[in-house]
């Protein structure tokens, strides 16, 4: 087993609050992994932390074996890590065509050039419509973001982390807001990615992750409560006291 | 690539933002025809010319970089300067002055931008204000060398590509200020639509969106804030150049909030509106100013009060009629 | 129309000082109100233009008005370097220009067809300078603002003053500047005999309270100055910590004189509320050698203008003044004045005239 | 029963456009009312325009037998309307305390209750309202609402992004303050069978308009309809 | 020495009288109103037309400025500051340039241009000798006024459940009206007061600043330099802020004249860049 993204001994505390507590993780090449835990766990914090928002207090990130913890933000994007917001981060005036071409010119490293046309460059626009088409957002490509309803922005959101082509992907409750019967095809979509693509996925919703997820991470309280495949953590009475309640899975 | 296609769809979508639009075109006629149809006012036109290049220099930061400024003039009259104190020393040629303001400009916004990197609106304000406070206190200063408070003498500018000289009337300065601003125009024009633009406006829209897409913030900001450094330098060189003369005020406070009032009636984001934000303002100025001397402000503050009020709507709602009139003419004309 | 002659009057009519402007303004007015709008069968025609305190727009009115309105003569100037900007603009178009307030030497250096009609700094600061060592003063300690006319007023007092065997120490303070407690400090820690202070008119009233506050009035400093300090605009409403303050200025509007008496009374008149001051005076004198001059030119403008109103003298509101005929500067009597109550009104008084005084800085060359 | 609320041909939107068209609806007290529908049908704006803050275009409101149709959304809040939106809207530079006693009014429901009810927010008590975790938010929002004391809650989907352990604390304890303290709460929920076998009435809305409305147990027994309005497969 | 720094508090005081307004209406109220200045100088006018026509003694004139300011600014909050919480910060910024523009024009038309002064009463003037510091006594009376001001405030904005009020309606005005807050009165309240300060700021400080139409222009980046230093979040973020350029300010044009104007400018530079949210930045990680 190959790993993608690794952490050793992370922590990060605010003032006297503890939000990620000596954390040893591993995200496995091409993996469908799955970290849950109650609220203010610390999940959000942890994906902070891998992708550059937050400077962990101590502790090392690892992607694909290169020490990343003092990386910028955009050179780890550079290097294949994209994530998608809990609550959505857009580019409110812009149109999705603008903010995907934009995610996808960074990627083709076009963001230096101040005198190209962004249409005279065919493999920008064809990545770009590529994206577009995928997560049905043509009929809606030249309207202005902010005034989207909520469930086709949470639905750029992810097609913007899309767009970065990454090797590994962190998703913050993707479904949050997307109606049940929608939620099956945002995660189908997810999990029609490359094989060799890793997956990290934060969620409640306990049915997307049971279905989804091959392995499962619970983090309480900063720190890793259990790991292991979906039904050693559902059997696991500590996370079922801490976490699932009854919920009725394996 | 058919018609309907995706890909045709995306690439017509990103060429609408950089199609020349008729009402653009009428607009640089206009300036043009300005020359010749109003031959009295050639000396304010000028001045409209610079101040709509020191606006658009304004707006590559504030309107596409989310940048405020409150020091802009820091810029333009350290450019100002450049220029002068080259006209007098070293070449009369007013191109070779108008790259030597352009770069030191430049190279001052280079060497500032890393104070605007952090902060909120507020900060940048009030630290790029205190940039041009403490500059023009340097300025005042080194008399020996700016002249201080007397201001900068005894610039002789020889004449535009050694064929036209400045003459009293203006003509020469209105073209030549205007031709420097068609040609900067046309490229910030071109660079707000390239992917560096675009990455801008991601910055502008959404900061932490735009790291976690590969954006690196920093350098983009450090890059446009020395381009526009460079623009305002520019349009400090001309002011320079057509009026052979600096003072300390090209680095005054009044200078940097003007500015800002001409981009916020002109409206940021679109270039354009820098530019009729300095016709705007610089007419209603001038043309009050010559009603009544003594109170010209208090016309203008109420001018300004009831365009925020809800005069912008209806003064944009008019503009957009017009344009779309325009529009339809030139859409219809090529057939 | 040929039968009208035009004259453009650019004054800062608004910002710090606007008060300038509207002295100037009003004068004018009151001399062609008094005068006649008729020269030489020709219609005088006053455009007032507002600077906006700004040079580059200063010339533009400038050269705007000489270009479109044609005007026979500018006028105004409130500022140096808003003068400094203009004057090539003169000599290109051969406009006289006649400067009203603007007090830095070089200023009529800067073109044949500059006239001034206020004052030069160093010709107050010099003989005043030399006046106060005469006194027998020996240590003296400056404090001016830090631009143009505050560094000229430094340098020609205490040049003058240690050429009379005084000693002198320089402060300067930013033009900018709501406190001077710091620098009234120091002078209360150097303690001399004697405090010039020079700053923008308005300011100074703030500096003598500050000044009294610190008990420096009591502990045997002397405030003396240019009569900027004491600006007869604003004199009266400054109280009691103005009096006895000594200063050097060419007119008050105590000046003992039957043209003054007439001079401030239509003054006051016509502008309820004001007092004249010199800026005032400036700008009449200004309008009185424009008027003579263009009588001898019969309405013509140019360089014949300049030559008629060269070497002119007259007997002003302010005393007997002429222009030099080589430097086209003022001459005039400069009078030291100590400020006293008078019919329940603050006023300088005249005590000593220092008759005939040139710009010594343009006399040296 | 007395009616608590009614909302007769009411039409609302933003600006110039609009989102809802002659909806009617009316909520006894001690009931609750299922509100269902796809994503951008109005179900935020139908909330929204309860407590006031759209723009109404038509139609009439009356709260506990009073017309607050003209009423600004203060007043309402003060009629007896508590309301949790949608995007939380926790005050950012108020601690969490504050967040909780700055609506306050008299009543049943005290700081203590609330803390008890969501210990995770008395640890967080001095935290700022930004500095919250988006579950943590959401419990701050629903708190605050109960601080009001209000008669009628109005939960815009109110268990987003919760533990499924909070989830279901957070429906029982919904269910018995509706039954045992004779209060009415208004739910928008994205999922439609957890909430329907919670709550007394369901209505569905379709492009601003009520297609459906009628008991919750009808609707959950009734898999057409759910597949046709809601798009859920059959179980 | 001692004097000199007894001479930067009481300048700071004296910045931060006329400051605290705006770091109300700015801070509390997250709107931009430059036309802070103009309602100083309002008050400024008030207290000499008060002294002057009426009579009235600077005790009395002082309040007398607090509440003419404060009931112009709630009636132009009424009239046409309303609509402007809603909008940008650079409209904001526009309208109430436009204001102060107006307020200039206005002031010159109707008090003339030149200086105004008030006459303290006696015992306000001068100074005496305290351990041998020079204190003046209307420094002195400015510091224990505004000292007092201060903590009045700080404690009224953050301790009480007005000021959370307060926050929670700038924070989401839509939001805290749902919630049963009243947006608008507290608001108007607020603004009322801001205005009123400024109002007093400006009586105070005609004797140190002067008086004149072009006051509101002339102190504004003085105002926004404490305000912005302060941080916006609190009332004792400005107030060392003030303290701090003020002795600041005193001290180094004492000590090294030569560098008087750029002490301020580059303190506030060098302190913005280290300190990009304020002195006592709120809850920023
Ligand atoms: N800037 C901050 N300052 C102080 N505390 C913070 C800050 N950001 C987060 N926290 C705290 O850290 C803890 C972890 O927060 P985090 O957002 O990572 O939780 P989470 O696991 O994502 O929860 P949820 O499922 O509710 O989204 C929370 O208790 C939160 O209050
Ligand atoms: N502030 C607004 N301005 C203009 N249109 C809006 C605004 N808010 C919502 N809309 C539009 O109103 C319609 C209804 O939105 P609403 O938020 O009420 O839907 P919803 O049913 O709550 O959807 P969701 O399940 O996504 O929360 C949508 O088409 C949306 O785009
Ligand atoms: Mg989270
Ligand atoms: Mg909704």
């Amino acid at each position: 087993m190959s790993v993608a993204l690794q952490t050793f001994d992370l922590c990060k505390s605010f003032g006297g609050i503890t939000a990620t507590d000596h954390v040893d993780f591993t995200l496995a090449k091409g993996a469908r992994h799955a970290l849950i835990g109650p609220n203010g766990a610390g999940k959000t914090t942890f994906v902070n932390l891998l992708t550059g928002v937050l400077r962990p207090s101590s502790g090392r990130v690892e992607l694909k074996g290169e020490d990343i913890t003092a990386v910028s933000r955009e050179a780890r994007v550079g290097r294949g890590l994209a994530r998608t917001f809990q609550i959505n981060q857009l580019f409110g005036t812009m149109t999705p065509v603008e903010m995907i071409a934009l995610v996808t010119s960074e990627r083709l490293g076009r963001g230096r050039q101040l005198l190209r046309a962004l249409d005279r460059d065919a493999e920008l626009v064809a990545e770009t419509a590529e994206i577009l088409a995928r997560f049905r957002l043509d009929d809606i490509m030249d309207e202005r973001i902010a005034t989207l309803p909520y469930g086709k922005q949470r639905q750029i959101e992810i097609a913007a982390a899309f767009a970065a082509k990454p090797s590994v992907l962190l998703l913050d409750e993707p479904a949050a807001g997307v109606p049940e019967a929608e939620r099956r095809e945002l995660m189908a979509m997810v999990a029609g990615l490359p094989e060799d693509v890793s997956v990290l996925l934060i969620e409640h919703d306990m049915d997307l992750v049971f279905r989804f997820a091959t392995r499962i991470t619970v983090l309480v309280n900063g720190h890793v409560l259990a790991e292991g495949d979906p039904d050693e953590v559902a059997r696991d009475p500590a996370v079922r006291a801490a976490y699932l309640g009854e919920h009725a899975h394996g | 690539m058919s018609e309907g296609s995706i890909e045709a769809r995306v690439q017509r979508s990103l060429y609408a933002a950089r199609r020349w639009h008729p009402a653009e075109i009428m607009f640089w006629l206009l300036a043009v025809a300005a020359f010749f149809l109003l031959p009295r006012q050639l000396l304010i036109l000028n001045e409209i010319a610079i101040l709509g290049l020191f606006a658009v220099s304004l707006d590559l930061i504030l309107g596409y970089a989310g940048i405020v400024s409150l020091g802009h003039a820091a810029f333009f009259g350290f450019g100002a300067y450049a220029a002068g104190l080259f006209a007098k020393h070293a070449s009369a040629d007013p191109l070779a002055g108008l790259a030597v303001g352009m770069g030191a400009a430049g190279l001052l916004g280079l060497l500032t931008s890393p104070l605007i990197l952090r902060g909120s609106d507020l900060t940048r304000l009030m630290v790029t204000l205190g940039v041009a406070l403490i500059l023009g206190e340097l300025a005042n200063s080194l008399g020996w060398l700016t002249g201080g408070a007397d201001g900068l003498q005894g610039i002789m500018m020889g004449s535009v590509l050694g064929l036209f000289e400045f003459d009293i009337f203006g003509k020469v300065a209105y073209l030549y200020s205007l031709a420097v601003l068609f040609v900067l125009f046309v490229l910030a024009r071109r660079i707000v639509g390239s992917p560096f633009g675009l990455s801008l406006r991601a910055i502008r829209d959404n900061p932490l969106r735009a790291s976690a897409s590969g954006v690196p913030l920093h350098w983009r900001l450090v890059a446009v804030y020395t381009l526009a450094a460079a623009y305002a330098g520019a349009a400090g060189a001309l002011l320079a150049q057509t009026t052979q003369f600096v003072s300390l005020d090209v680095l005054a406070f009044h200078r940097s909030a003007d500015l800002m009032l001409v981009l916020i009636i002109g409206g940021a984001g679109y270039l354009y509106g820098g530019l009729i934000g300095a016709v705007a303002f610089k007419l209603l100025q001038d043309v009050i100013a010559s009603f009544t001397p003594q109170y010209w402000m208090f016309w203008i503050g109420l001018f300004l009060v009831l365009f925020v009020l809800g005069g912008r709507e209806l003064i944009h709602g008019g503009i957009k009629a017009v344009v779309g009139r325009v529009a339809r003419l030139g859409r219809r004309s090529p057939t | 129309a040929q039968d009208a002659v035009k004259i453009g009057l650019i004054l800062p009519m608004t910002g710090p000082f606007a008060s300038t402007g509207r002295q100037i303004a009003a004068a004018a007015n009151l001399y062609i109100q008094e005068k006649g709008a008729t020269v030489a069968g020709k219609k005088i025609e006053l455009i007032l233009k507002d600077d906006t305190g700004t040079a580059d727009v200063t010339r533009r009115i400038a050269q705007e008005l000489i270009v479109n309105d044609k005007v026979t003569a500018i006028a105004g100037f409130g500022l140096t370097p808003l003068a400094l900007a203009t004057a090539p603009l003169a000599t290109q178009a051969k406009t006289p220009m006649v400067v009203m307030a603007a007090a830095t030497a070089i200023i009529t250096e800067r073109s044949p067809f500059v006239v001034r009609t206020s004052q030069v700094v160093p010709q107050i600061g010099a003989p005043f300078g030399t006046w106060i060592a005469k006194q027998g003063t020996k240590r003296v300690i400056t404090i001016v603002s830090d631009y143009g006319p505050g560094h000229d007023v430094e340098s020609s007092f205490s040049e003058a003053f240690k050429a009379g065997g005084g000693q002198v120490e320089n402060i300067r303070v930013p033009l900018q500047n709501p406190d001077f407690s710091p620098f009234l400090q120091r002078v209360a820690d150097a303690k001399p005999e004697a405090l010039l202070v020079f700053v923008p008119s308005g300011v100074g009233a703030q500096f003598m309270k500050q000044f009294v506050e610190r008990g420096l009035d009591k502990s045997g400093i002397k405030l003396i100055g240019t009569g900027d300090l004491t600006d007869d605009d604003i004199l009266n409403g400054m109280g009691d910590i103005a009096l006895g303050v000594i200063t050097a200025q060419h007119y008050s509007a105590s000046h003992d004189s039957p043209e003054n008496k007439a001079f401030v009374e239509g003054f006051k008149k016509a502008n309820p509320g004001m007092r004249p001051n010199f800026m005032a005076v400036g700008g009449y004198d200004g309008m009185h050698a424009l008027y003579e001059g263009l009588k001898k030119t019969k309405g013509e403008g140019g360089e014949a203008l300049v030559t008629a109103m060269k070497g002119m003298s007259w007997t002003s509101p302010r005393g007997p003044i002429s222009i030099d005929p080589e430097t086209r500067d003022i001459i005039q009597n400069v009078y030291i004045r100590k400020v006293e109550r008078v019919n329940g009104e603050l006023y300088n008084q005249e005590f000593e005239t220092i008759p005939n005084v040139k710009d010594p800085t343009k006399a040296k060359k | 029963m007395a009616e608590l609320l009614t909302v007769e041909r009411l039409s609302a939107g933003y600006g110039e456009a609009q989102v809802l068209f002659d909806i009617d609806l009316s909520l006894a007290e001690g009931r609750s009312l299922a509100l269902l529908g796809r994503n951008g049908v109005g179900k935020t704006t139908l909330v929204n325009s309860i407590i006031g803050v759209t723009r109404r275009r038509g139609g009439r409101i009356t709260l506990a037998g009073q017309d607050i149709t003209a009423a600004s959304p203060e007043q309402r809040a003060h009629a007896g309307i508590g309301w949790v939106p949608q995007e939380r809207n926790i005050f950012k530079s108020l601690t969490v305390l504050e967040n909780l006693t700055a609506v306050a009014k008299p009543g049943p429901w005290t700081t203590e209750r609330v803390f008890s009810m969501f210990p995770r927010l008395a640890e967080r008590k001095a935290n700022l309202g930004n500095q919250l975790s988006g579950g943590e938010q959401q419990m701050l929002a629903i708190g605050r609402a109960l601080m009001l004391n209000p008669k009628l809650l109005l939960l815009d989907e109110p268990t987003e992004g919760l533990a499924p352990i909070i989830v279901e604390e957070l429906l029982r304890a919904l269910k018995r303050l509706v039954r045992e303290e004779g209060l009415s709460a208004i739910v928008i929920e994205q999922h439609a069978r957890k909430i329907l076998e919670l709550t007394d009435e369901a209505i569905v809305l379709e492009r601003g308009r009520v297609v459906f409305a009628a008991g919750s147990a009808e609707l959950l027994a009734d898999p057409s309809r759910l597949e046709r309005h809601l798009g859920l497969a059959a179980a | 020495m001692l004097t000199i720094l007894f001479d930067g508090v009481a300048y700071g005081m004296i910045l931060f009288v006329l400051a605290c307004g705006l770091s109300v209406t700015m801070g509390l109220m997250n709107f931009i109103n430059l036309a802070h200045g103009a309602f100083a100088m309002f008050g400024g006018y008030v207290t000499v037309l008060a002294m002057q026509r009426l009579g009235l003694p600077f005790l009395w004139a002082l309040p007398a400025a607090f509440l003419v300011a404060a009931a112009a600014g709630l009636v132009l909050e009424r009239l046409v500051y309303r609509p402007m919480y809603a909008k940008s910060h650079l409209d904001q910024v526009m309208f109430s340039i436009g204001l102060v523009f107006m307020a200039v024009a206005g002031a010159d038309y109707l008090m003339g241009s030149s200086q105004q002064f008030v006459q303290l009463p006696a015992w306000l003037s001068g100074r005496f000798d305290l351990a041998g510091i020079g204190v003046g006594r209307y420094r002195l009376f400015i510091i224990l006024l505004c000292g007092a001001l201060a903590f009045a405030m700080q404690w009224g904005f953050t301790r009480t459940r007005f000021g959370s009020r307060l926050r929670a309606a700038v924070d989401d005005a839509r939001v805290a009206r749902g919630l049963g807050i009243p947006v608008n009165r507290l608001f108007a309240l607020t603004f009322a007061f801001g205005s009123g300060l400024a109002g007093l700021g400006g009586a105070l400080g005609i004797e140190l600043m002067g008086l004149d139409p072009t006051f509101s222009l002339k102190f504004m980046i003085y105002f926004l330099i404490v305000v912005t230093v302060g941080g916006t979040s609190t009332i004792s973020g400005p107030f060392f802020a003030a303290m701090l350029l003020g002795v600041a300010d005193v001290a180094g044009k004492y000590l090294v004249p030569q560098l008087g104007a750029f002490i301020i400018y580059a303190l506030m530079v060098v302190l913005l860049i280290t300190r990009p949210h304020g002195l006592f930045a709120r809850g920023r990680a």
